[in-house]
């Protein structure tokens, strides 16, 4: 798959696969591991990559070298408002997300003075879920922008368990991990704007593949489908499958898989009230879209 | 006698500071095919200059022809052995330095070589010295195995910068014969620097004394019958010729 | 001048075929823009984004950063020619933490140093101080004996013979590796604040990379590459070649 | 043999003090293990975790892109030494190029050749062939004069020359820019890997290290870490050094 | 007179092979306060081995003793003019060559530091080439700013490798006085190492003449009074003597 002028082409039996690392892909993992695409479209070429981020997603999705992916919802609709060539095909998950602290005065995010908060990265789906909160308690999306620091996940925890920042926005299964630690506490902030089960993790798939090839498009969100009904119905397995590239027991995952808020569904949710979001705030460079149409294709169900 | 060399009108100025002088100026010599031209001349006259002009390692203003050729870039016509103790490559063993300018021009056949190497290095004396790097030689050691690599080239003109300065008397005697032989046998042309007035006697057919700026003191044939030595006749008045000039030229500056 | 010229009219045909190209449309306009997108996002940046705010921070941490570096680079590389214990350790050292990435150093970094610019500075010293010691030892090793020997016959020892001697007879190594040295600060700098980056402090340059990245505005990327490109080419012929000029060349040591 | 021991008492020593800090408890165990359990993590992860197949992987991919680096700088370095004018452009290029971090280009490297293993080689080569074109450029340009002269004597012309006189007497440049090239490509392969991500290909050493710090594994990053630290130590004194005996050392040129 | 100099078994081998011959094989050797001792000997036969252990830049078996105590490294009373055309400082002017030996030994004086670089340059013929880098100065004159270098520093052991070898005649008559004069001024010992007879002759109060493995074959004083020439009494047989024992140690090869 080299450059974009192909793109057209692609309506061989190749597929190229691009998902992030972590449980928040779970199905993915699942339709690897059962090949589930396989049993949908015979003799299916699919390449698995493990990349660590959007915007590689993105760009790799803007060469024509990626057909399918998973990326939080904030790269999807700035990739797609942005001309990337690709809408969402299915929901993948939601995750727990919240603000730690190991500051047991910090209860909500009006004691936040100049606290450091650890997320990510400035523009990400996390930045975005704060900024929600922030407008609404504090009154300002970017009130605390000043606050950030982005670094990754696990270094996020390693400082807040080191005392390098007090706060930190995180997602499963570093809430689970830092919520057992000693002295580390949840502060309360995100539940009112991004109640539990709104999308998280969304597929996208190129308008190349579905358009060219519909056949081989709608094997991929069957695929979607049985995987998250899978991870639905059959968590032990899944949890056994899942715990090895997590590095705990099963039982630990299972009951990760569990939690109320780890939402495995095709169905999308809070979608365009994220993107209406970003838009207003200024977390898009372009026009923000008119209509959840702009976002998924047409099989999509959700708000 | 055809004329290898012909120089018109040579000046050569560094240019590396604004007010730098002419070290050479409007310098004109023919040398013919089969001279030994001896140079002798002041430190710092331009002498090493004038030979590295020729040798075409310099630009220059005038005209340097070689057979008739324009001198634009160094050629394997004209070996030059440098006054440095460094010229050998370093990354070479003696018989190495000796076999890869050989090699290089067209000599492949391996006994050839050899051949060619041992003859060399026992005409200098260091035939047990073939596999030592030159950083393990003594001075005289390194400039004896910069000879022999020159003279193994058997070129048509031997450009040589005071090769023998460094040499104990009997080593430089036996060279001086040496040369003397080849250029005979080869019939080649020999422009050879030297401080040593004998030396120039010895050896030379044709004697320069060059003094500041390049500028031509004395010129002429050196008629005394060869083997020269200090009892032939016609030696001390030539010998005192020179050293009165060289005097001369001291006393000037 | 003549250099020069070549190089103009080589940037000017670069120019052109990277706009034919982009006529072509050979590549997805979102990845390869033209060139008047690219100007447009810098003149934009400039105007707009406050991509001098980004850039000058980026350059003061920088020059942190190459001070702490090059001064530390020649402090143990002069230590280990003085001591051959120091060096053997050293060279241990060098050779085993050269190796090891920045990122990978990150949450290290982090917990020793907390989140403010010294772990950026710590990752950028880093990333430049064991090249910039491998080329400064090769060089005082690759020293001439003769001047080593010219040094210790008139009286110089230890840091006077290497002040004296070594440094300025290496000079040819040290310049090229503080030529590798700031071309790896610039880019340890850039993928840090990629990776690891505080809004509160300052960003810098790779911060804006960083965004426009994420907004798929590839213009935008190009933009403050081409920030980059022209502080490159400012130090690179404004300030080493003038070094080198004056030094180097002037002792007739390098062409 | 006495450089040896020297290094194996500083490594005993720094692993007694790694665990002297340890043992007080400084800082939190999951940024900083014990010995032990680093340990326990080398052992399981060349057991359990197929740590030896991440490895080779990125042995090969490092293996190849050192190669392409090396041929591709020698290549250009040598034209620039024959040609003026391409010395001017090449120049050019290497300044600007050599401030462009492996991240930055990733977005246009994705682009241009996809996801898979070319990219991640690309950006390996991107990493090397600068810096190691800078260190083969001033070793050409401060070979001394004579040696010059003394193949240009003897009829070397153009590549021959830089062959036959250039490379061998700028060889101790050479070996610096090698041993540079060498852990940049480590350095760009590792963060690319923890940055970018894995392909269908194949997995190496750094994704092993994001996995591992994904998970909060701390000794499972040292463990990696010590691999590659192993694996230096091995081309450093099994490789380099035995070059450089063999060569700029016997020839006198280096000591 | 004192004893200056005392070596006593002084062996010498570079170990660089497994089999690598001794160099200097159990050396003895007494030099006197104030001696101007002239070593002549084939080229490769250990002169500068020699003095470079003396310098201390060579280990080496057996003692050397300077002033009573073991040479271990190099010292400021024994300063050592090289062979090598390459000794100055690239980095530093003709004139900066001169003066940063001085500093470093205390004379921050900038006047005197001036005074003492001209008075030298001009010893050496160099009055004008102060700001010269050496790279832009011919072989002899480079080595002509060396000599200048050792005796600025005013040393009392003044070791010599062929100084004058690439100087013309005239130069190197100048200097021979020259540096007879701050010899006997100073009361230094200098150890000369040349390949002229006539020049051993000329300076030397005491001649030694170097065989294979650093064999002492002669080593006899010079008395001949100075200033010596040609014409003196009993220069002919002494030029005799050495000459003969130079074409004897050739033919043993
Ligand atoms: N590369 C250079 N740059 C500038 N000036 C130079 C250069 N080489 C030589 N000169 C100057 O040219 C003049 C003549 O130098 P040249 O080497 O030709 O002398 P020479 O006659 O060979 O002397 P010697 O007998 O000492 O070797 C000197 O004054 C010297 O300073
Ligand atoms: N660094 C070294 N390594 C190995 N062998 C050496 C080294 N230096 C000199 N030699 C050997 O030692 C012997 C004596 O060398 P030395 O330089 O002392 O000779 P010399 O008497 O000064 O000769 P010359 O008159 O040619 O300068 C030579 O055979 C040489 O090969
Ligand atoms: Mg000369
Ligand atoms: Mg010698």
């Amino acid at each position: 798959a080299c450059g974009g002028s192909d793109s057209g082409s692609k309506k061989d039996n190749k597929l190229t696969i691009a998902y992030q690392y972590g449980m928040a892909y779970a199905p993915l993992q699942v339709m690897k591991e059962q090949k589930l695409i396989e049993k949908y479209y015979d003799g299916v070429e699919i390449e698995w990559s493990v990349l660590n981020s959007g915007s590689a997603i993105n760009e790799g999705f803007a060469g024509g070298s990626i057909d399918v992916g998973a990326v939080g919802v904030g790269p999807a609709i700035t990739g797609i408002t942005s001309g990337v060539p690709y809408k969402i095909c299915s929901n993948v998950s939601a995750q727990p997300h919240k603000v730690m602290t190991n500051n047991p005065n910090i209860k909500s995010l009006k004691d936040i003075k100049d606290e450091k908060i650890a997320l990510v990265n400035i523009g990400s789906f996390q930045h975005i879920v704060l900024a929600m909160a922030a407008k609404e308690q504090l009154g300002d999306a970017h009130a605390l922008d000043t606050n950030i620091v982005a670094m990754s996940h696990p270094d996020g925890m390693s400082s807040l368990l080191s005392g390098s920042v007090e706060c930190q926005l995180t997602t499963s299964p570093y809430v689970f991990k830092e919520a057992a630690e000693k002295g580390i506490s949840e502060v309360n902030a995100l539940e009112s704007v991004w109640p539990s089960g709104n999308s998280f993790i969304v597929a996208v798939a190129s308008t190349s593949l579905q358009k060219d090839n519909p056949e081989l498009y709608d094997a991929v969100v069957k695929a979607f489908a049985d995987a998250i009904d899978y991870l639905n119905n059959n968590t032990k397995e899944a949890a056994e499958m899942l715990c090895e590239a997590e590095n705990v027991d099963a039982a630990t995952m299972e009951k990760w898989l569990k939690d109320k808020d780890c939402v495995y569904s095709t169905e999308t949710k809070g979608l365009m009230d994220f993107a209406n979001f970003m838009s207003e705030n200024d977390f898009l460079e372009n026009d923000g879209p008119k209509d959840i149409s702009d976002l998924v294709f047409d099989n999509v169900k959700g708000n | 006698m055809s004329k290898i060399l012909e120089i018109s009108g040579l000046t050569k100025n560094y240019h590396d500071a604004p007010d730098s002088e002419d070290i050479l100026k409007n310098l004109n010599l023919t040398v013919n095919e089969g001279d030994f031209l001896c140079i002798l001349g002041p430190s710092g006259c331009g002498k090493t200059t004038l030979i590295r002009c020729i040798a075409g390692f310099e630009e220059y203003e005038g005209m340097i022809k070689v057979d008739g050729k324009k001198v634009e870039k160094p050629g394997i016509d004209r070996i030059m052995v440098f006054q440095d103790f460094n010229q050998l490559f370093p990354w070479k063993t003696v018989r190495k330095n000796i076999q890869y300018p050989l090699k290089i021009n067209g000599i492949t056949d391996k006994a050839e070589l050899d051949r060619i190497a041992r003859e060399h290095l026992e005409l200098v004396g260091l035939s047990e010295y073939g596999d030592f790097y030159p950083h393990q030689l003594s001075g005289g050691m390194k400039q004896r195995v910069a000879i022999a690599k020159g003279l193994a080239l058997n070129p048509k003109i031997i450009l040589m910068d005071e090769p023998f300065a460094s040499l104990d008397a009997m080593t430089r005697n036996k060279l001086q014969e040496e040369l003397w032989r080849i250029k005979e046998k080869e019939n080649a042309t020999v422009i050879f620097i030297t401080h040593n007035i004998q030396e120039a006697l010895v050896l030379g057919t044709r004697i320069l004394l060059l003094s500041k700026q390049g500028k031509i003191k004395i010129d002429m044939e050196n008629n005394v019958a060869k083997p020269v030595t200090p009892a032939s006749e016609g030696y001390g008045e030539m010998w005192k010729k020179f050293n009165d000039a060289l005097w001369e030229e001291d006393e000037e500056n | 001048m003549k250099e020069a010229r070549t190089q103009i009219i080589f940037v000017v045909c670069f120019l052109v075929v990277w706009q034919i190209v982009y006529q072509m449309q050979a590549f997805n306009e979102l990845v390869f823009p033209s060139l008047k997108d690219i100007g447009q996002s810098f003149i934009d940046g400039f105007r707009e984004d406050s991509l001098m705010t980004y850039t000058m921070y980026s350059m003061s941490l920088i020059l942190k950063g190459l001070a702490i570096g090059i001064i530390l680079a020649f402090i143990f590389s002069s230590i280990a020619v003085v001591s051959k214990t120091f060096q053997a350790i050293y060279h241990l050292i060098v050779s085993v933490c050269d190796l090891l990435p920045g990122v990978a150093l990150l949450p290290l970094a982090i917990v020793w140093f907390g989140i403010g610019e010294i772990t950026t500075i710590f990752i950028v010293v880093h990333s430049i101080i064991w090249p910039m010691s491998r080329s400064i030892m090769d060089g005082y090793n690759s020293v001439s004996k003769i001047y080593i020997e010219g040094g210790r016959n008139i009286g110089l020892r230890g840091f006077n013979l290497v002040k004296g001697v070594y440094l300025p007879a290496a000079f040819t190594h040290v310049l090229s590796g503080m030529r590798v040295g700031w071309a790896r600060a610039w880019r340890a700098l850039i993928s840090i604040e990629m990776i690891f980056g505080t809004t509160g402090a300052g960003a810098g340059i790779g911060w804006f990379i960083f965004m426009k990245r994420t907004n798929v505005d590839i213009a935008g990327v190009f933009a403050a590459l081409i920030v980059i490109m022209i502080i490159g080419i400012i130090i690179e012929y404004g300030l080493f070649h003038t070094i080198e000029r004056n030094t180097v060349k002037k002792w007739g040591m390098a062409r």
